[in-house]
């Protein structure tokens, strides 16, 4: 049988997936935007990117940046702050505020 | 009093043929009872050939710990009353470690990791006719770390040590701290490089897992992080 | 057991201190990235915007350090994930050149990008 | 096969540890333990190691000296006893050198609290004198010793069952062992052999030893033909949690734990005025168990209360950490909030293997040394605690006495150069047959049943209080058992980790001398010290100030007596 997962588990792993998911994204992302140099093939390469499917696509990336970016700083401060005595209040922290900021941007993106 | 169905992982390698396997046993038990007095129970009253470590049945030995219900902890403290459905047990051995017999896991490397960390007290000093000073704040800075009993929970439960079973681990590491951080030693400069190797102390990503499993209420994870400040203050 | 002390230069201390550095500064560099570049939909898409707005040294400079610590953290990142595992020190080389050739190969790249951008118009 | 080693040290409890440590600075030393040697249940002892530093308060070596022959009911070896307290400051003193961590005073030198019969100016009020380290002492002081011996390259055999000594002509010649993990014969061949394998808790039903404590050491020597002396003091202390046995140290009534009965009295008055709960444990486990007789348990049941309450969470939590750990996690209470019932549980012996003040084995109890074989720790008998141990004296004993007799090894293997006495294979091979035997008896009787008859029998009848009708019983139910014990069977036939077998093994060593507990004890017509018999209720100086040896000679009990050294403090009444 599996080994139960705890609250901390799970800040890891989400961690690790999302640290990876982002490295790849980045690698494709710098390669995307060296096309700014011809512009037409820039603004149809946009057109794609307005295709509600992507849109809602991007929007799950923001979640994915801001659940590492938040987790990251949680990180910092269980090795630099203490932070390993309040991990989980920290992790609450970080997922709670990470829907805020998801729902956030939701709200800039389609309203 | 309760029935418990008690599911039990067993192996036995001599008998070739059989493969692991659980085997499930029905135990009368007060609800108060310990994990470990089932599992007396069923080899003193069912069956003997069930082999499992223990001694002093109130959690300061070491010895019993086990994964039942799916997370590590000691049978003798496991409390029925603490599990949802205390009628349904799942007893399994620490997982990752190679299996003796049953329950009984090989703690040969484990123990190996500990020496490793050269955990003793090194002072060339030659000591006062008295008994060295250490002041009450010096003394609780190794506190936490000074209880822990080897029972080898953390380090069975840390995923980075399933994934790289030469990883020191949250024990071996937890005692590193234990002499390192203890005002009256002199020896980190020949102790701390054990871990600084990628199977040092840089394999734990502060996964938590170990902190859930001691059953002293260690929080290893902060002691992993004093020594992973302590390793790039050296540097930087 | 095949536990062996690696010498310093290859401990990790450095990996992992500047992973948590790097961490802090591109969280910094995100937050900034987001308000900047998605305020609104089109901030982030439409190409007269963005080449008026890198044509800014301030914003090109912010945006090649943000490709170099994003690399290196990334990469880093996933250096570190790899070495989770158990492995031959032949593949560990392996790997070990293939996420740098990565790095360096994307890292130019943007880096060409972000110098060699067209004027608006 | 045959391993060889200098020096052979079974037991890896503070007495083997210490030993160890002693001879690996010079010799080839192997310590044989059938738990790995942190398991040993030298970590369980939560209180305190006592010495007269006098850190905090005043005292001095001679009112410690005092305070353990008055608790020993003048049955303690005032030679050995000396030894015992002169010797307390260095060895404390180098646990602490090794690393041990130590309760600090405010500048930083090792904490001092009281416990139960240690008196200032020869009994006038409690003093500060047993070192600590919150309630873990023995668990960081058995953890240093280990630590120290991987630095000093120990060689473990760490679940090694040790099943016989090999004796001729009165020299050690080796032991025979299995390796439970592989379930190999094994015989060590040594120059010397020492046993510190510790108390037999598991005699009795209620105790607060663990599992591993059936005094194997005791039975190995008596079936080696070798005596045994003082069987009948078992120590029965007063706080065990109710119906488990688990000990709450007297470290808490140093801290100034109550005692209350059903009435909510303070009831230690009416025993012991001076020293209300910090009396000594033989009068107040008597005390609890007379409350409880006479119907002012708690609710009418077998428990009086032990209330921390009044000391405060910060308090607790700061000197008392592992009790109220284990009272919540084990039992439900949390001491903070509620008082713990508790009764009297069986706890330490007195007795065991005669050695000298060298730690050398006595084979008549007298002055036949059996050579090469040395003992310390619970498991001998020198005596420092006579009928009744101090608390944290024997911690102090095992440190002690495991140093003194790891450097009378030294002495005796620097003397005797490179030569072994050889290892007469007959007996090797005899040993190996009688494990065999084991897995090949068939009957019907089981180790389990057998064992908590055992157990349940020794509660009941051989406990705090004794009387002749109750101990005859008792001794013809034990010899029943011994009888019925041929006739066991047992499950697991494999090679393994078969604890089957070693459940067996340690039964057969527990019924060995459990006759000779109930048969001292019968045969003791006094009271002293950790010994009462209602039909006998005094002490007498006359005929019983006196040490018993025992040795089984075809099965039979012969009894034999020793005397008492004396030579600074006269027997007087004991009072406190
Ligand atoms: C709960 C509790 C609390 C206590 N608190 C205090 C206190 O506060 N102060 C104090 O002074 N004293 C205290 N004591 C008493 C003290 O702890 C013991 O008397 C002392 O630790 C005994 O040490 P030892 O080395 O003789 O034996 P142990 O520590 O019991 O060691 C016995 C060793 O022998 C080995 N062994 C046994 N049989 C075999 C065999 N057949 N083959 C191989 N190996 C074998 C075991 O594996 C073990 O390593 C306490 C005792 C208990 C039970
Ligand atoms: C925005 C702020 C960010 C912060 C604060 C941050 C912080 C961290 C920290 C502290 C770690 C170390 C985890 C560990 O060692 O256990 C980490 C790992 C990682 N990060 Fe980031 N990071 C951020 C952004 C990014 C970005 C933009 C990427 C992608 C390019 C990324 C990719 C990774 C990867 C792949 C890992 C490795 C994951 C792992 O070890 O489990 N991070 N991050
Ligand atoms: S740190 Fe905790 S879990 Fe790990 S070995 Fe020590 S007591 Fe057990
Ligand atoms: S579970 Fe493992 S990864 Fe670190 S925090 Fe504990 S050692
Ligand atoms: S039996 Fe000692 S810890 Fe469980």
């Amino acid at each position: 049988m599996r080994y139960v997962k705890h609250y901390g588990t799970w800040g890891y792993i989400l961690h690790r997936l999302s640290g990876l998911a982002l490295t790849g994204y980045i690698l494709i992302h710098i390669y995307l935007v060296s096309g700014l140099h011809n512009r037409p093939a820039w603004q149809s390469e946009m057109e794609i990117f307005r295709h509600p499917l992507l849109v809602v696509l991007e929007w799950c990336l923001f979640s994915v940046v801001v659940y590492h970016a938040l987790n990251g700083l949680r990180i910092f401060i269980i090795d630099y702050f203490n932070g390993a005595r309040y991990q989980k209040q920290l992790l609450s922290a970080v997922l709670v505020l990470s829907v805020i900021l998801f729902a956030a941007m939701g709200a800039v993106m389609f309203i | 009093m309760i029935q418990v169905k008690v599911k039990v992982y067993r192996f036995n390698p001599e008998n070739d043929q059989q493969k692991p396997r659980f085997e499930t046993y029905t135990v009368e038990a007060d609800p108060k009872d310990k994990v470990l007095d089932l599992l007396h129970r069923i080899k003193w009253e069912q069956d003997g050939t069930l082999a499992f470590r223990r001694s002093c049945a109130h959690g300061i030995c070491g010895s019993c710990a086990m994964k039942i219900n799916g997370a590590n902890m000691l049978a003798c403290e496991a409390n029925l009353k603490n599990f949802k459905d205390p009628t349904n047990i799942i007893v399994e051995p620490l997982q990752s470690l190679p299996i003796i017999k049953d329950l009984v896991v090989d703690l040969k490397d484990f123990f190996k990791k500990y020496e490793i960390v050269k955990p003793y007290l090194i002072n060339k000093t030659p000591p006062p006719t008295k008994e060295r000073f250490q002041s009450p704040e010096d003394r609780q800075l190794i506190d936490e770390a000074t209880w822990c009993i080897q029972c080898a929970s953390c380090s069975t439960s840390c995923p980075s040590n399933w994934k790289n079973p030469n990883f020191l681990g949250p024990a071996a590491l937890l005692k590193s701290y234990r002499y390192n951080f203890d005002s009256r030693d002199e020896g980190t400069a020949e102790r701390i490089h054990v871990l600084d190797t990628n199977d040092g102390v840089w394999r734990c990503h502060t996964i938590f897992n170990c902190v859930e499993a001691c059953p002293k209420d260690i929080n290893i994870t902060w002691h992993i992080s004093q020594l992973k400040k302590k390793l790039v203050s050296r540097e930087y | 057991m095949s536990f062996q002390y690696e010498g310093a230069g290859k401990s990790g201390s450095f990996a992992w201190f500047f992973q948590r550095i790097t961490g802090v500064i591109l969280f910094i560099q995100v937050l900034a990235h987001f308000y900047i570049a998605h305020n609104t939909w089109d901030a982030g898409h439409d190409w007269a915007t963005i080449i008026a707005r890198l044509s800014n040294p301030y914003m090109r400079t912010f945006y090649l350090v943000f490709v170099i610590l994003g690399l290196y953290h990334g990469l880093n990142g996933l250096w570190s994930v790899l070495r989770d595992y158990h492995m031959s020190a032949g593949k560990r080389k392996l790997l070990f050149g293939l996420v740098v050739t990565v790095g360096i190969f994307i890292g130019t790249l943007g880096f060409i990008t972000m110098l060699t951008l067209p004027a608006v118009q | 096969m045959i391993i060889k080693h200098d020096v052979v040290i079974v037991g890896a409890g503070l007495a083997g540890l210490r030993a160890a440590l002693e001879a690996s600075r010079n010799y080839d030393v192997a310590v044989v333990s059938k738990l790995f040697p942190t398991r040993s249940h030298s970590g369980a002892a939560q209180g305190g190691i006592a010495a007269s530093l006098g850190n905090v308060e005043e005292d001095h070596i001679d009112w410690h000296f005092f305070d353990t022959v008055k608790g020993s009911d003048y049955l303690g070896d005032q030679d050995a006893i000396e030894y015992l307290v002169n010797d307390a400051h260095p060895a404390i003193y180098e646990l602490e050198h090794m690393g041990c961590p130590f309760s600090r005073t405010p500048e930083g030198k090792i904490n001092q609290r009281k416990f139960g019969g240690h008196t200032k100016n020869y009994g006038e009020g409690p003093v500060l004198r047993a070192c600590f380290a919150a309630d873990r002492t023995g668990h960081m002081i058995l953890h240093t010793l280990y630590d120290q011996c991987v630095k000093n390259n120990v060689r473990f055999y760490s679940e090694f069952y040790v099943t016989d000594i090999i004796v001729k002509d009165n020299i050690i010649r080796g032991i025979t062992a299995y390796d439970m993990e592989g379930g190999e014969y094994v015989a060590m061949h040594a120059k010397t052999v020492m046993f510190g394998t510790g108390g037999y808790g598991r005699a009795f039903k209620i105790t607060s030893n663990a599992h591993a404590n059936t005094g194997d050491g005791l039975g190995v020597v008596l079936r080696a033909g070798l005596a045994l002396e003082d069987l009948e003091f078992v120590q029965f202390h007063p706080t065990g949690v109710y119906k488990y046995g688990i000990l709450v140290s007297e470290g808490a009534r140093g801290e100034g734990a109550y005692l209350i009965n059903n009435d909510g009295e303070r009831f230690m008055e009416k025993y012991a005025p001076k020293l209300m709960e910090l009396a000594p444990r033989d009068l107040t486990s008597r005390s609890i168990q007379t409350e409880i007789d006479e119907g002012r348990g708690i609710n009418g049941e077998n428990c009086v209360h032990l209330d921390l309450r009044h000391l405060g969470e910060a308090k607790i939590n700061e000197r008392l950490p592992e009790i109220r750990s284990f009272c919540r996690k084990i039992i439900g209470i949390d001491p903070v909030e509620e008082p713990i019932p508790i009764e009297p549980t069986a706890h330490y012996s007195m007795g065991g293997i005669p050695v000298n003040v060298d730690g050398e084995v006595l084979a008549d109890g007298k002055s036949q040394k059996v050579e090469g074989f040395y003992a310390a720790g619970e498991c001998s008998c020198v005596s420092v605690h006579g009928a009744n141990r101090l608390g944290t004296n024997s911690l102090l004993e095992a440190v002690v006495f495991g140093r003194r007799a790891g450097k009378t090894m030294v002495k005796f293997l620097n003397a005797k150069g490179v030569d072994k006495a050889d290892l007469p294979e007959d007996q090797v091979k005899a040993s190996f047959d009688r494990i065999e035997g084991f897995k090949t008896r068939t009957g019907e009787e089981k180790v389990g049943t057998i064992r908590k008859e055992l157990q349940q029998v020794m509660m009941t009848k051989v406990g705090v209080y004794r009387e002749e009708k109750g101990l005859k019983e008792a001794l013809e139910k034990v010899r029943s058992l011994e009888k019925r014990f041929e006739k066991i069977k047992i499950d697991d036939k494999g090679m393994k980790f078969n604890t089957d077998l070693t459940e067996a093994l340690e039964l057969d060593n527990l019924l060995q001398f459990a006759e000779l507990i109930v048969s001292g004890a019968l045969n003791r017509q006094e009271s002293r010290g950790a010994q009462y018999r209602r039909d006998f209720p005094k002490r007498d100086d006359v005929n019983w100030l006196k040490h018993t040896i025992a040795v089984k000679k075809d099965g039979k009990i012969q009894y034999d007596y020793k005397p008492v050294v004396i030579t600074k403090f006269q027997p007087q009444e004991r009072k406190y």
